[in-house]
């Protein structure tokens, strides 16, 4: 081997405390080494012409710098070595500042330590191989899951950039939960107002193909070669020839059978519907568990006032897959509602508050749906139990975040706002009305938001209680609210009217579903984990899948729409070109010695461990053996240290070259 | 004039994305420590396989230092808990084969960890050089035959 | 069915005839008490408000004579006995060293292997279809508010027992005999029982709240499984102002004017707050 | 009353006593009042149960040890029952109570430690509780003679205040218990 070796003074800095003329004239003599030479400043052009010139004049087929950190210049050298026509994984570094004339103060101590250190590298490069970086190409195509505010926001996002994106919405229309609010903290604008004509602009944009009524079935692949299974759900309506008339609904018999879920069970809907009047598509569904067709096999009503014949009674869920280069994850949350008698598994209810039981004890969404000029009051707030106009109403927050009992010990950020907007609505609408509201804490740490809580009490005079309820129950057509104002301590009997629970945001019951089919991890909540909490806030620790929205944790508009630009814009980086550029330091599996035990597949974080049928030459399989993505591999070499038959190699950081270095120390 | 103290020669194994920048930190810093110890760079401690460390004793490292990201922390999701999870079955291994595993040190120490390096390293030269040159192994050795 | 009694104190004065309703009617269901011999007080209230070693030392003498029987379940009538017996159990099941000095101090050994059941329970395993079978008198047209008290669903972490804020099993028994068992509110609101004697005052304001709420949803009588809660509901009437007396009956023995027992029989005569108007609409005058 | 926080040597205060006691940490508590606004006593309270735990959270021991709250405090589980903490208040109450006992604390509520005494003593004498007894020894300890004239007379005539207590055979453990 002819390995060259560069030692640098950088400046004074290695200079002072290491002999560097001494560490070039030792290393000279290490065998393999064909060329030693110290220089003042090893990155400045000059310094870098000395390593291309003696690449090219000493016929160096590998080359040492003694320098830096390798998180300093190793990418100057490397280059410099590909410059001279040298592979640059032939290449390696001696961090003789940071590691060592730095921290050191002895000459003679460190100048040892430093021809110790190029020592180790010299050892490691004669056993490097050249390598070259993976290109993978890159499908300039997005998948968007979830079609709320985040989603659309997205979806709007990429496609005009000018790339296809593909949005799958599990429910008949998009909107999400933000078509179902009245109006909006801090500005009280309507929500329908300012969603609505994005909704549009997402079904009419040309890039963008919706799939509403749709789910993820399955993801193969890796960061820019995704391949995506959908499911679409059987509508029972053939979507190609349905105007949106709407004569199916007006005329289904079914009407007090199923209630609305968008109008939060307030109203009821029929068998065949649009779960609201703006809805997009415009095209119903049919809830066959209602249905009298699918229930006694007879009706029809749909059938024959449907002028354009798109009834499919006979429709069947159907498959469609496609291909693309970045996924993001926008399937925002759950409202915390309380049942009566929960079921054993989730969560553990409010028997106290008497949610369920009580009809005027309502939840945030509910109340969103009385406020709202759409919803089934016309946005005068009236008690569901007899519709009349609440005189004195209850808000009660924290209900089910900040509760460890309850299992959900997290601040649902949000509810503090909502409720305020809440109290306001109650209080603009019905001016001699009284609105309390019991708060442990005001979250409201947003631009314009503590201002919003403080009109609230000071405009607005809604009465602020701090403390927690302990129990509501029913008398005489009251709901007697008992709590503590924990600040006068004084106990606090309020018979109200109404009672508004500002319950918890939860994520969605099938994120930890949805979670392994893209291989995402989640908190104990259901929340999806961000790569980093602070410096990778929109991605996923898979290459290629970002989060947008309140599927990562409670969240409110503004904060969901900027997440959703960001995730647009990181997978709109990745489009950026046409090929991906990897570190070729990946893990790769010895085919031959493979026992086939699968260790490694358990301990690698990123699911790139495969299994590959070996077969003979008739088809047989005749073992099955590890294979390493390596769109997946992130080159962590896990694998590579449990391998019981040494397997799997990390390439760049294989065991020989670590022994290699070992036997150097 | 004193005798010559003995000094330790130490090996540590330490992760790319926090321990050595941690490193490097502390050399910005200008912050001292005793030059006995070497490092050998991996990605991740979740690299690092148990027999690393007995070549490392045979090679006659007196002490072994490995150090990564802070377990939530880690650059590669869970390597340093897959690591964490072997290193504790594997201390048993090494009292099993003569090395007293006390000389076997783990750290965690993240990329702003500067000053917590050199308390590390501080810490681990201090005790290693009390416990004096590391012989037993020698002897071990002569039973047991490590494969490579 | 056989089962371990305990009947406690409260059983053998101020809630004598608990004890007399229960042994008539649990004859006449097929169950044969086996009662704990030289059972001890559990310590009450009184024990645990004040030390702690004590208030689970003294139930646990009465578990190791349990086990010495050889009773699997043991049926502690009064909710306070119950709850001590299931808190006792459970700490001495999950702290060991305090196991271990409680078995020096009383220097016997405790497995913990018996099952405590309180009333409702026992009604449960006796099963209301058996109630319906046997009944003899409708109480069809009663209303009747049962009352559950503090102590028998909490904590319900220990006691797992019904539901812990909407209990409704003791409605389901109740219904079992014709009657109607009414919603209300205060069906676990406390009487202040450990009030009795030091604080009459508040034990009267607590109780007449209870008795309010049960008259406010139409109640002819309050259903309560408790002797403390008995005497609080029952006795302290007289002292309230302003108050139109109800009946407090026992759960037994409601159950047993169901099966055809006779008042007195059950010891209904030995309540301050006479049941005669109830005893009315049932045809039952005593 | 000294409330600033000088503490050079570590005492054990009160809040590690309750630990200790309890096997909870009284800071788990983050006041939210939940407890205080259902408890069926609150009305007759000094301090609020949430302001006993913060008396205790903040080292205010004298205030948690002389505040009548535990000793009016039921024991109903209410508030134990519906923390959102998870933080058993009701037997935060109880160890509160045992160490003022212990230390021999003035205490506010005098006669429900009376009445708690009087019971005691019954079971320690007779291995059951002999309500005459109890009556009798309260009402000599506190004087409150008149209480209960609207009742006593009635009970005795309906058998329910037996003159003779229920003793068990075999005392030698309870004696053991109250030597403990
Ligand atoms: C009562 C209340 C009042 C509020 N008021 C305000 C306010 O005034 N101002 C404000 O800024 N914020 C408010 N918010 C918060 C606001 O609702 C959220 O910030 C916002 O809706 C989050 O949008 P998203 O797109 O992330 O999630 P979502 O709105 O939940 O949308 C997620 C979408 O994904 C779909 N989906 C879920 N799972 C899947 C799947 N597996 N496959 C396909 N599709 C799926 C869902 O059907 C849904 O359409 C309020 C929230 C509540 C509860
Ligand atoms: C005491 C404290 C503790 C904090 N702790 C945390 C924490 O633990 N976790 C956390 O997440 N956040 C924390 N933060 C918040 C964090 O500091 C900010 O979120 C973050 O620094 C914002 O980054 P920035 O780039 O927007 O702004 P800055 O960090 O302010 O950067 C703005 C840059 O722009 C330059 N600049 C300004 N004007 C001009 C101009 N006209 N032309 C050219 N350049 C200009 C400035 O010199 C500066 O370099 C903390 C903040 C404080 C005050
Ligand atoms: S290569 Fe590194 S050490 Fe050398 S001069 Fe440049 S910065 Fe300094
Ligand atoms: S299915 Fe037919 S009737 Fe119904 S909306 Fe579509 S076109 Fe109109
Ligand atoms: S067939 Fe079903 S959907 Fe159609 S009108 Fe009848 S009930 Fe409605
Ligand atoms: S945002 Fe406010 S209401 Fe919601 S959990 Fe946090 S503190 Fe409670
Ligand atoms: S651990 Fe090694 S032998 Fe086992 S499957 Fe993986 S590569 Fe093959
Ligand atoms: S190197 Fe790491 S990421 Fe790559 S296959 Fe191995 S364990 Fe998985
Ligand atoms: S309910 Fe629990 S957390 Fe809330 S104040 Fe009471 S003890 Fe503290
Ligand atoms: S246990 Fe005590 S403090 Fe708690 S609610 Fe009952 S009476 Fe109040």
């Amino acid at each position: 081997m002819r390995i060259g070796v560069f030692i640098c003074h950088c400046g004074e800095n290695i200079g002072r405390t290491v002999d560097c003329a001494a560490v070039a004239e030792s290393c000279g003599r290490f065998p393999g080494v064909a060329y030693s030479i110290d220089n003042k400043y090893m990155c400045s052009d000059p310094g870098q012409n000395v390593v291309k010139n003696a690449i090219r004049e000493k016929n160096l087929d590998a080359v040492v710098v003694g320098s830096c950190s390798p998180h300093m210049h190793e990418k100057t050298f490397r280059k410099a070595c590909a410059d001279a026509g040298l592979n640059p994984y032939l290449f390696e570094m001696a961090n003789l500042r940071e590691h060592c004339s730095w921290v050191h103060e002895d000459r003679i101590e460190a100048t040892k330590k430093a021809i110790e250190l190029t020592r180790i590298a010299v050892e490691k490069v004669k056993r490097n191989d050249p390598l070259s970086p993976i290109r993978v190409p890159v499908t300039k195509r997005s998948l968007v899951i979830g079609g709320g505010i985040s989603g659309i926001q997205a979806a709007l996002d990429i496609a005009n950039a000018g790339f296809e994106v593909v949005l799958v919405e599990k429910e008949p229309s998009i909107g999400g939960h933000m078509s179902q609010l009245s109006e909006t903290f801090p500005t009280l604008d309507c929500s329908q107002c300012i969603l609505t004509p994005r909704m549009v602009e997402v079904y009419q944009h040309p890039k963008i193909k919706l799939l509403t009524y749709s789910e993820v079935e399955n993801v193969e692949g890796f960061i820019g070669n995704f391949k995506v299974t959908v499911r679409k759900k059987a509508r029972s309506i053939d979507e190609t020839k349905c105007n949106g008339c709407g004569n199916c609904q007006q005329k289904c018999p079914i009407k007090k059978k199923a209630y609305s879920e968008f109008e939060e069970n307030l109203a009821f809907r029929p068998a065949i519907y649009v779960p609201f009047p703006q809805a997009v598509p415009n095209i119903p569904v049919i809830d066959r568990s209602v249905c009298t067709y699918y229930q006694t096999g007879k009706c029809q009503m749909c059938v024959k006032v449907c002028g354009r014949e798109a009834i499919m009674f006979n429709q069947e869920d159907s498959f469609v897959t496609e291909d693309v280069g970045s996924i993001i994850v926008a399937t925002g949350y759950k409202l915390y509602t309380i049942d009566k008698k929960p079921d054993e598994s989730a969560i553990k209810g409010y028997g106290e508050y008497g949610y369920g039981k009580y009809k005027d004890v309502v939840d945030g969404l509910q109340f969103e749906r009385i406020a709202s000029a759409s919803g089934p009051t016309s946005g005068e707030i009236l008690r569901p139990s007899d519709k009349t106009v609440p005189k004195k109403i209850v808000f009660i927050q924290c209900v089910g975040s900040r509760d460890e009992a309850k299992g959900f010990s997290y601040c649902s950020k949000i509810c503090c706002m909502y409720t305020a907007k809440h109290a306001m609505l109650y209080k603009h609408k019905v001016h001699e009305g009284e609105a309390y509201v019991f708060y442990m804490d005001i979250r409201a740490g947003g631009k314009g938001y503590d201002e919003f809580v403080r009109r609230a009490i000071e405009e607005d005079h809604v009465k602020y209680i701090r403390g927690r309820v302990s129990r509501i129950y029913e008398e005489n057509g009251k709901y007697i609210v008992k709590g503590e104002d924990t600040l006068s301590n004084m106990p606090v009997t309020i018979d109200a009217d109404m009672v508004v629970l500002a319950t918890a945001m939860i994520a969605q019951p099938n994120a930890p579903k949805l979670a392994q089919t893209i291989g995402m991890s989640y908190d104990k909540y259901g929340f999806y984990n961000e790569a980093h909490p602070k410096l990778r806030p929109v991605e996923v620790s898979t290459a290629g899948v970002f989060l947008a929205g309140a599927c990562q944790a409670p969240k409110d508009i503004p904060e969901s729409v900027a997440m959703a630009s960001a995730a647009a814009s990181k997978s709109l980086v990745l489009f950026g070109s046409d090929f991906l550029e990897r570190e070729p330091t990946i893990a790769k599996v010895n085919e031959s010695v493979c026992a086939g035990c699968f260790y490694c597949q358990k301990v690698c974080a990123y699911n790139a461990i495969e299994k590959k049928e070996i077969k003979d030459r008739n088809g047989n399989v005749v073992k099955v053996i590890a294979y390493v993505n390596s769109g997946l591999c992130q080159g962590c070499g896990t694998c590579n240290a449990v391998c019981p038959s040494k397997s799997v190699e990390l390439i760049g950081f294989n065991d020989e070259q670590i022994y290699a270095e070992i036997n150097a120390l | 004039m004193e005798e010559k103290k003995f000094e330790p020669k130490i090996a540590a194994f330490v992760c790319n994305w926090c321990t050595y920048t941690g490193a490097d930190l502390a050399g910005t810093s200008r912050l001292k420590y005793a030059p006995n110890i070497k490092m050998i760079r991996v990605p991740c401690t979740g690299r690092i396989d148990p027999v690393f460390i007995i070549k490392a004793f045979e090679k006659g490292a007196d002490g072994v230092l490995i150090s990564g990201c802070h377990p939530n922390d880690c650059h590669y999701n869970t390597g340093n808990f897959h690591a964490r999870r072997r290193w504790i079955l594997f201390k048993e291994l090494l009292s099993f084969m003569g090395i007293d595993s006390t000389r076997l040190h783990f750290s965690w120490v993240s990329a702003s960890e500067g000053k917590k390096f050199v308390d590390v390293v501080t810490e681990v030269v201090e005790k290693v050089r009390e416990q004096g040159r590391f012989e037993k192994y020698a002897k071990i050795n002569e039973e047991f035959v490590i494969h490579e | 069915m056989k089962i371990g009694y305990y009947p406690g104190c409260s059983l053998t004065g101020t809630g004598k005839e608990y004890d007399l309703s229960l042994r008539k009617i649990l004859q006449k269901l097929d169950v044969e008490l086996e009662e704990l011999n030289d059972w001890s007080c559990c310590g009450a209230t009184s024990a645990h408000a004040t030390n702690h070693l004590m208030s689970i030392a003294l139930p646990a003498i009465n578990l190791s004579i349990a086990e010495s029987q050889r009773i699997k379940e043991l049926f502690a009538p009064c909710a306070a006995c119950y709850n001590r017996m299931v808190v006792a159990k459970q700490e001495l099941d999950t702290n060991p060293p305090l196991a271990k000095q409680v078995e020096e101090i009383i220097e016997r050994t405790v497995n913990y292997s018996t099952e405590i059941i309180n009333i409702v329970e026992l009604f449960q395993k006796i099963g209301a279809e058996k109630i319906s079978e046997l009944k003899t008198t409708s109480l069809s047209g009663i209303k009747a508010a049962c009352y559950y008290g503090c102590l028998l669903v909490r904590p319900f972490d220990i006691t797992h027992f019904d539901d812990a804020e909407q209990p409704s099993t003791m409605e389901e028994i109740i219904k079992a005999t014709g009657a109607e068992a009414v919603e209300w509110n205060y069906k676990m609101e406390c009487c202040g029982g450990a009030h009795s004697i030091a604080h009459k005052e508040i034990v009267v304001e607590l109780s007449k709240k209870i008795l309010d709420d049960a008259k406010l949803h139409s109640a002819d009588v309050v259903v309560v499984a408790c002797p403390m809660c008995h005497s609080n509901l029952d006795m302290r009437q007289r002292s309230m102002k302003n108050h139109t007396e109800i009946p407090v009956l026992y759960l037994s023995e409601f159950i047993g004017l169901a099966l055809g027992v006779s008042p007195k029989e059950l010891g209904v005569d030995l309540h301050f707050v006479s049941a005669e108007p109830l005893l009315d609409k049932v045809g039952k005058s005593s | 009353m000294d409330r600033t926080h000088t503490s050079i040597v570590h005492v054990e205060t009160l809040s590690d006593k309750i630990e200790r006691l309890t096997n909870q940490s009284p800071m788990l508590c983050y006041q939210c009042g939940k407890c205080s606004a259902g408890c069926p006593v609150r009305n007759y309270m000094d301090d609020s149960p949430n302001k006993v735990v913060r008396y205790v959270q903040l080292g205010f021991d004298d205030q948690a040890l002389q505040s009548k709250t535990p000793w009016l405090c039921a024991g109903c589980l209410t508030c134990s029952a519906r923390c959102p903490q998870n933080f058993d208040v009701a037997k935060f109450m109880d160890a509160v109570r045992q160490i003022s006992l212990e230390e021999n604390v003035e205490i506010a509520e005098k006669d429900t430690v009376a009445f708690h005494k009087a019971f005691l003593n019954q079971i320690k004498k007779y291995g059951r509780a002999f309500e005459f007894g109890l009556v009798r020894e309260y009402k000599l300890k506190t004087l409150n003679l008149l209480q209960d004239v609207d009742v006593a007379p009635e009970m005795l005539l309906k058998g329910k205040l037996s003159l003779l207590p229920h003793q068990i055979k075999d005392k030698k453990q309870i004696k053991k218990v109250f030597e403990k």
